[in-house]
């Protein structure tokens, strides 16, 4: 193996090419499976429509999944986190300079009182 | 939208004394307080003070934005050349070519106060004109802006 | 080959280059039609981008470099006769400041390349190149400069070039809303870094970085001078909690120059690497800062993140991540800082840290780039950025979708892209020190990757929806940008160990050495 | 510590922007307070470098006597051009946000949130 | 010399006195108008005679020791009066009238003229 | 080019008052003068359509700058002092009965409206607060009118200004 | 010791102006009050052997950045609205 | 002569400045503030002149000038916008 | 709460803007002041000008002048920038 392509971590070593060799192993396999599928399969045919739970399937613009249901249950979950979260970006110039210099503060007041 | 006939006389009869003050802050910068910023602020307000008095289409129809704008732009080049020209001649950027070598405002200055000489410094007129221009040109041109900004807000 | 003058001068020329050609523009611009005045501006960052590379070169094979302004010979930074004080503004430029300058020339390069086209139909074109070349002086100035008032004015540039880049969409007010909250944030900023230099310069005489480290005495108004430089560039860097600005002014502004922001926020990450490590390095509290430093790095990563995940705007989304990547650097950083006194730590995992830090820096300069620029490419051709009226884009700009790939999964740290390189130094080491913290990387990791997953769902995935059915691909100027960076990420991907020790280690290594360049500048004392 | 007035002024002018800009809510309030914090920092620069019975580093026509310190009033000068060049730039900014909003009250700019 | 000894300290004296008379009479007067009458007058010659003071004092300085510099400081603290003058009388002008258009009425008026003119 | 003319010799002669002390040429060195002659140059090119705004070329009549020399250093001076004297008395007794009166000088220069406005507005008791662009008539606020004066119209200016009469000096000058 | 004196009241005009600037809710009259300051940071200044820095502060703190405060206000409003 | 009357002349004035800001302060209108105002600049340009003459800075005078001329400047764009003319 | 939270912040950076009150002294400066001196005493003879200020602004540090006046360019251009007339259908949606 080509040693310049190793990362050396410290604790031990990654190598691109050799991920990248499995990963094209990993697609010819995938590849003779796919090919050695069923031969009586026609496009054009009546058996390429596909069906959802038996029911035809509907218009595609319909399916769509659009940006706003995913990880509806995620958020739902850390809901009480949002809630704490989200207020705080409240968008009025006050607040942000007001917790810059409260962190100004803060660290002010830690390394003052650590150093003296 | 401009003031009373008097203050539009006396702003029209202080400005040449406003103009000619500010170059005399220019290119005296070196001996005396002020400089190139100083000298173009002076300027500058000059120009406001026109404006104040005859408002800024009418002063603006004399002293267009496209000037002050190539005075601003004028300024900066011949900064950046004035300090790039001592890289040519095999010095650092922002070398003091000029300074003792006896040319034009290169006469030698010796230690101690005296009364000064318009002749010397080296590159350092130059750049106060610079600058002088461009501060000039900015900072009127930023006047400009912001009352035709305010103009379009009502 | 080139000659003598420029080899000698290129500190200069890196400045004076975008310089001279941001104010030669009107002139340009009215000399010929646009068309020559775009070749200007092109050719000038192509030129930059040039001097930096060769900046790089000399100064990754022949060590620190000092450059004098206003020597007679630059080379020479103290005067014969000033008992050993540099009067003058130096440059000095070590490795680490010749990697940020070199990002800043290659981001710089693709973003002029891909604003040729994306910004063809907005006016105020020629104020904006001008802008965008002095936004660079500005980082370039801020990376490579050894004098504390010569920071502070670069760091102003840099605030108000990124200010008026940010408003410069005024048609709702949005943007200079967003450009208002940047403006006023990053001066009170600066203002208290000058605050903090006049402190310095009142004990110690003298504004050069090496001469005060050198003489570095650690009182109070050194603690308060350290306090007030480092929450100002924490804050320019994007650091939570005081990140509230960055959503809004990267969400805001024009993508190129979003992706050129993200470079100018890590010049400020540098700014404070740059103060920790070189100006008050052994006389430092270095478990404080550096948990100070751990601490905000660690809140970063988790809060832009969790904020990132719901958010509906993709440049709003990206933004967050933007301060969730910056928390891997300040982790990395932070641990190096937290264990500088300890010989065996720092040999054990707290260079590997560092480095891991460091070369995130150059990965998220790149790939985060490359995320925004494509974004920047959907919001040209569909004019909205609203993730829930996009869908199917995949089907007509392909090649878009490709780079999108390219950027997400090395965001994402999926190997064999360069993101994953850099997190696995970060994972180990970090986990070495304290097994929570990395843990929590690892976390965040993943929730990157899942909100990743949401954009490229909703924006390339699904059918063609109606209103995008004659989407045409970008022009050929934006994938010109957006292929320069794809093609570094995945180089500095496959070959991860190359750029790591010829780039990153001297970088790294450069940035502990405090004793290299005081001796540098001062001349072996 | 009596005699440290220029060093009194600076603290309290300071802490009277930093009141303004943290209380107050009109935006050409908060940016008068911004200017309160530079002119702050320029008399701190220029203090800084005041000797006793100093005179002006100016050699023209000057009298005999030791200079005050010249590297600091270089600085203050900078900053002053720096600060107004971005008040002006700040200016501009809350009147177009005026036009665009109706209102220049910093309780109520907040189309960026969340 | 004895003549500048004694002119020096009247002539700052009269300034400060009309200095400070300017100073209460913008304390103690009505309206802005009385006001500013105080404030233009009052102190512009106030002003005018410090700076007699200091052309005295440069002028006697010029003929002991001879020095070209003084001749410029006699110069520019004469222009420094003259714009003072000028200025301030304009100022005051213009603060008036733009007193009097925003509404503002004389308060113990006995006629206003002006009032009437702009009123037909 | 008259205007060009006229407003560099005056940005000339300010500049040579400015600088005068500076070198051995009389009070002037060459180097100062050859700038001021550059200088002189872009001044007017920038200002002579203001200086010279109503081509009015008057007061570059020596006679009459002498005439304003001594004008300003003789009447107006103790008017002045005199105005100056009857503040003081209105400030201390805070005795006063102001207004606004309207007096018509006739002066048409511009010029001379604003001399005479402001020499109005330093001297005794009285404060220009507009002047009529049309027949140049002001409005004056004094601040102790006499008995009877505001019954007037249009008050005479010889119940303005009692020792010297600044319009009738003015028009000397300016006219 | 006269200077002293002196110079604590021109401090002391200083921060009560900058009080002033912060108190008033006319915004015309806080851009007076700036002039003010401006005026007397100038000559502290000058008191300090600045005269660079005075002549600075005098063209552009006292005429320039008060025409543009003026300009703002004129565009923005005169009253500073409060919070309900 | 006399050493120590610039001095008080400059006490004095700085005096004078303090009282001009009380009616900064009460003025109940804008135009009473922008008396104090000239007020101030008029007191501050005597002193500038007086501190040249105490500090022997002959060049200090400049100061001065550019402080009768500039200071007009923003009075006169105060007066503009009380009239309503801006 | 947040009133709390503001007048603690004011108060704590009161507390510490007084700090260079009581340890720098007014009138004696730094300790070492090797850069001013040289300045002062070879600044004339070898930039040329009498004034010591503007040799520093323009010669020794006229690196930062560079930058000063880079800053009021952008300024310029960002007024600029921000009141330029619009053309037409260049408006951007948002929300």
């Amino acid at each position: 193996m080509d040693p310049i392509a190793t990362l050396e971590t410290g604790f031990g070593y990654w190598n691109p090419l050799a991920w990248l060799i499995a990963f094209v192993v990993a697609g010819i396999i995938a590849w003779v499976i796919w090919s050695a599928g069923e031969k009586g399969y026609r496009k054009g045919t009546e058996q390429v429509k596909p069906f959802l739970s038996g029911n035809a399937e509907p218009a595609k613009g319909d399916v769509h999944l659009r940006a706003g249901n995913l990880y509806w249950g995620f958020t739902e979950a850390l809901s009480g986190y949002y809630e704490r979260i989200v207020p705080l970006h409240s968008g009025i110039l006050n607040d942000y300079l007001l917790w810059y210099l409260g962190v100004t503060a803060l660290l002010l007041v830690a390394v003052i009182g650590m150093g003296i | 939208m401009n003031m009373s006939r008097i203050v539009r006389t006396v702003a029209d009869i202080s400005f040449p004394f406003i103009l000619i003050y500010g170059f005399y802050i220019v290119v005296h910068g070196h001996l005396t307080p002020g400089g190139g910023f100083q000298g173009g602020a002076v300027i500058a307000t000059g120009i406001v003070l026109l404006v104040a008095a005859h408002g800024h289409e009418a002063v603006a129809r004399q002293i267009t934005g496209n000037l002050l704008k190539n005075a601003e732009t004028f300024g900066l080049l011949l900064f950046i050349i004035t300090a790039l020209i001592a890289i040519l001649l095999g010095q650092g950027f922002f070398t003091n070519w000029l300074a003792n070598t006896g040319m034009l405002f290169g006469t030698p200055v010796a230690f101690g106060p005296g009364p000064g000489d318009l002749n010397t410094a080296g590159v350092i007129p130059i750049m106060n004109i610079a600058v002088g221009i461009e501060v000039l040109g900015a900072l009127s041109i930023i006047l400009y802006y912001m009352l035709s900004g305010a103009q379009e807000a009502r | 080959m080139i000659p003598d003058i420029i080899m000698h001068n290129l500190p200069a020329f890196l400045i004076a280059v975008p310089m001279f050609a941001a104010f030669a523009t009107p002139l340009i611009g009215r000399l010929g039609n646009e068309r020559v005045r775009d070749a200007w501006v092109l050719l000038a960052m192509a030129l930059t981008a040039a001097v930096a590379v060769l900046l790089a070169a000399q100064v990754y094979s022949a060590g620190t470099l000092v450059y004098t302004f206003g020597g007679a010979s630059p080379g020479i930074p103290v005067p014969a006769d000033s008992g050993g004080i540099p009067v003058r503004i130096i440059f000095t430029i070590d490795a680490m400041s010749a990697f940020m300058a070199l990002i800043a020339g290659i981001v710089g390069f693709s973003v002029t390349a891909y604003s040729m086209a994306s910004q063809s139909r907005s006016s105020g074109r020629e104020s904006y190149y001008m802008l965008l070349l002095l936004l660079t002086v500005g980082v370039l100035g801020m990376v490579c400069t050894g004098d504390l008032f010569n920071f502070f004015v670069f760091l102003e540039i840099s605030s108000l070039a990124g200010a008026a880049l940010v408003a410069s969409r005024v048609d709702r007010g949005v943007a200079v809303e967003a450009g208002l909250k940047y403006a006023v944030l990053s001066t009170l900023g600066g203002l208290l870094v000058l605050f903090a230099v006049a402190l310095l310069y009142g004990q110690y005489g003298s504004l050069n970085m090496a001469l005060i480290a050198h003489q570095m005495q650690f009182t109070v108004l050194d603690m308060v001078a350290l306090v007030l430089l480092v929450t100002a560039l924490a804050m320019k860097c994007g650091a939570v909690p005081m990140h509230f600005w960055t959503p809004d002014a990267y969400s805001m502004a024009p993508a190129p120059v979003t992706a050129f922001l993200v470079v100018a926020s890590q010049a400020s990450l540098y700014g404070l690497f740059r103060v920790v490590f070189t100006l008050y390095n052994v006389t430092l509290n270095y478990s404080l800062v550096g948990w100070f430093i751990i601490i905000i790095g660690v809140l970063s990563m988790v809060v832009g993140v969790t904020m990132a995940l719901p958010q509906k705007d993709v440049m709003r989304l990206m933004a967050y991540h933007a301060v969730s990547q910056t928390g891997y650097m300040l982790l990395g950083v932070g641990v190096g800082l937290a264990v500088l006194g300890d010989e065996t730590l720092m040999s054990t995992f707290g260079l590997t840290a560092m480095e891991g830090g460091i070369f995130h820096i150059i990965n998220h300069a790149m790939y985060k780039g490359l995320l925004f620029l494509t974004a920047g490419a959907v919001f040209y051709r569909t004019g909205t950025r609203n993730l829930n009226q996009m869908g199917g884009l995949g089907h007509n700009m392909k090649w878009t979708m490709v780079f999108f790939i390219i950027g997400a999964l090395a965001i994402a740290g999926i190997p064999p892209f360069n993101g994953f390189a850099s997190k696995l130094m970060i994972y180990e080491s970090v986990f070495l020190f304290n097994p929570f913290l990395s843990i929590i990387a690892m976390v965040v990791s993943i929730l990157t990757l899942a909100s990743f997953v949401k954009v490229f769902h909703s924006v390339f995935m699904g059918p063609q929806l109606p209103e995008y059915q004659d989407v045409k691909e970008v022009p050929a100027y934006m994938l010109i940008g957006m292929g320069i960076l794809a093609l570094v990420v995945i180089v500095f991907g496959l070959f991860p160990q190359v750029v790591v020790d010829g780039l990153v280690a001297p970088a790294a290594s450069a940035l502990v050495d405090q004793s290299s360049y005081i001796a540098s500048v001062l001349g072996g004392i | 510590m009596f005699y440290n007035l220029p060093f009194i002024a600076v603290a309290v002018i300071a802490a009277l922007g930093i009141v303004t800009m943290l209380l107050r809510q009109n935006l050409i309030k908060m940016i008068m307070g911004l200017s309160l914090i530079e002119s702050a920092v320029n008399l701190f620069l220029v203090a800084l470098g005041y000797r006793e019975g100093g005179i002006a580093p100016i050699f023209t026509n000057a009298p005999a006597g030791e200079m005050v310190m010249p590297t600091v009033q270089a600085m203050t000068l900078t900053n002053i051009v720096i600060g107004i060049a971005t008040t002006a730039m700040l200016l501009s900014f809350v009147m177009v946000i005026y036009r665009k909003y109706g209102t220049a009250n910093a309780q109520y700019m907040r189309k960026l949130r969340g | 010399m004895s003549l500048s000894g004694t002119l020096i300290p009247v002539f700052i004296g009269i300034g400060l006195v009309f200095n400070a008379l300017g100073v209460i009479g913008i304390l103690r007067f009505p309206d802005v108008y009385t006001r500013l009458h105080a404030e233009t007058k009052t102190t512009t010659f106030g002003t005018i005679f410090l700076g007699l003071a200091v052309v005295i004092y440069s002028l006697t300085r010029l003929f002991d020791t001879g020095d070209g510099e003084y001749l410029t400081f006699i110069i520019h603290t004469v222009i420094a009066i003259a714009a003072l003058a000028i200025t301030n009388a304009t100022g005051a002008h213009a603060i008036a009238r733009a007193a009097h258009m925003s509404g503002q009425k004389p308060a113990p008026c006995v006629v206003d003229r002006l009032s009437e003119a702009e009123n037909d | 080019m008259i205007p060009f003319i006229v407003t560099t010799l005056f940005a000339f002669l300010l500049y040579l008052v400015l600088t005068a002390g500076a070198g051995d040429l009389v009070w002037w060195s060459y180097s100062e003068i050859a700038a001021g002659i550059v200088l002189s140059l872009i001044t007017a090119a920038l200002s002579r359509t203001f200086f010279c705004r109503n081509r009015d070329y008057r007061m570059a009549n020596p006679v009459r700058l002498i005439l304003l020399l001594f004008y300003i250093v003789c009447p107006f001076f103790i008017e002045m002092a005199k105005a100056n004297l009857e503040v003081a008395y209105r400030v201390i007794t805070g005795r006063i009965r102001p207004g606004i009166v309207r007096i018509s000088p006739g002066l048409k220069t511009d010029f001379g409206v604003a001399l005479l406005a402001n020499s109005i507005t330093l001297t005794p008791g009285t404060l220009t607060v507009s002047v009529d662009d049309d027949t140049g008539d002001f409005y004056v606020h004094m601040i102790n009118i006499r008995k009877g004066l505001e019954t007037k119209k249009i008050t005479e200016s010889e119940d303005v200004f009692t020792l010297f009469q600044f319009p009738a000096w003015i028009r000397r000058i300016a006219e | 010791m006269i200077e002293v004196i002196a110079h604590t009241c021109i401090i002391a005009g200083l921060i009560i102006s900058a009080a002033m600037i912060v108190r008033f809710r006319d915004l015309i009259s806080a851009a007076i009050a700036f002039g003010v300051f401006s005026f007397l940071l100038s000559l502290e200044f000058y008191i300090l052997q600045a005269p660079d820095v005075a002549i600075a502060e005098a063209g552009i703190g006292a005429g320039l950045t008060t025409a543009i405060f003026i300009i703002a206000i004129r565009a923005v409003g005169r009253d500073e609205e409060v919070e309900e | 002569m006399m050493p120590g009357i610039w001095q008080a002349a400059i006490l004095v004035i700085a005096a004078l400045i303090l009282a001009a800001m009380i009616r900064l302060f009460a003025g109940p209108t804008a135009p009473d503030r922008v008396v104090a105002l000239d007020t101030v600049n008029t007191l501050t340009i005597a002193s500038m002149i007086l501190l040249g003459v105490i500090y022997r800075q002959l060049i200090f005078v400049d100061v001065a000038i550019v402080y009768a001329l500039l200071s007009f400047v923003g009075t006169l764009y105060i007066a503009k916008y009380i009239g309503g003319e801006l | 709460m947040k009133k709390a939270v503001t007048g603690a912040v004011i108060l704590i950076l009161c507390a510490v803007l007084m700090i260079p009150v009581l340890s720098l002294s007014f009138g004696s400066p730094a300790v070492s002041q090797g850069m001013d001196d040289y300045f002062i005493a070879h600044g004339q003879e070898q930039t040329g000008a009498n004034n010591i200020v503007t040799g520093i602004v323009f010669d020794y540090r006229g690196f930062d002048t560079l930058g000063e006046a880079t800053v009021l360019f952008t300024a310029v251009l960002a007024v600029g920038l921000v009141f330029r007339k619009l053309k037409r259908g260049e408006e951007y949606e948002y929300e």
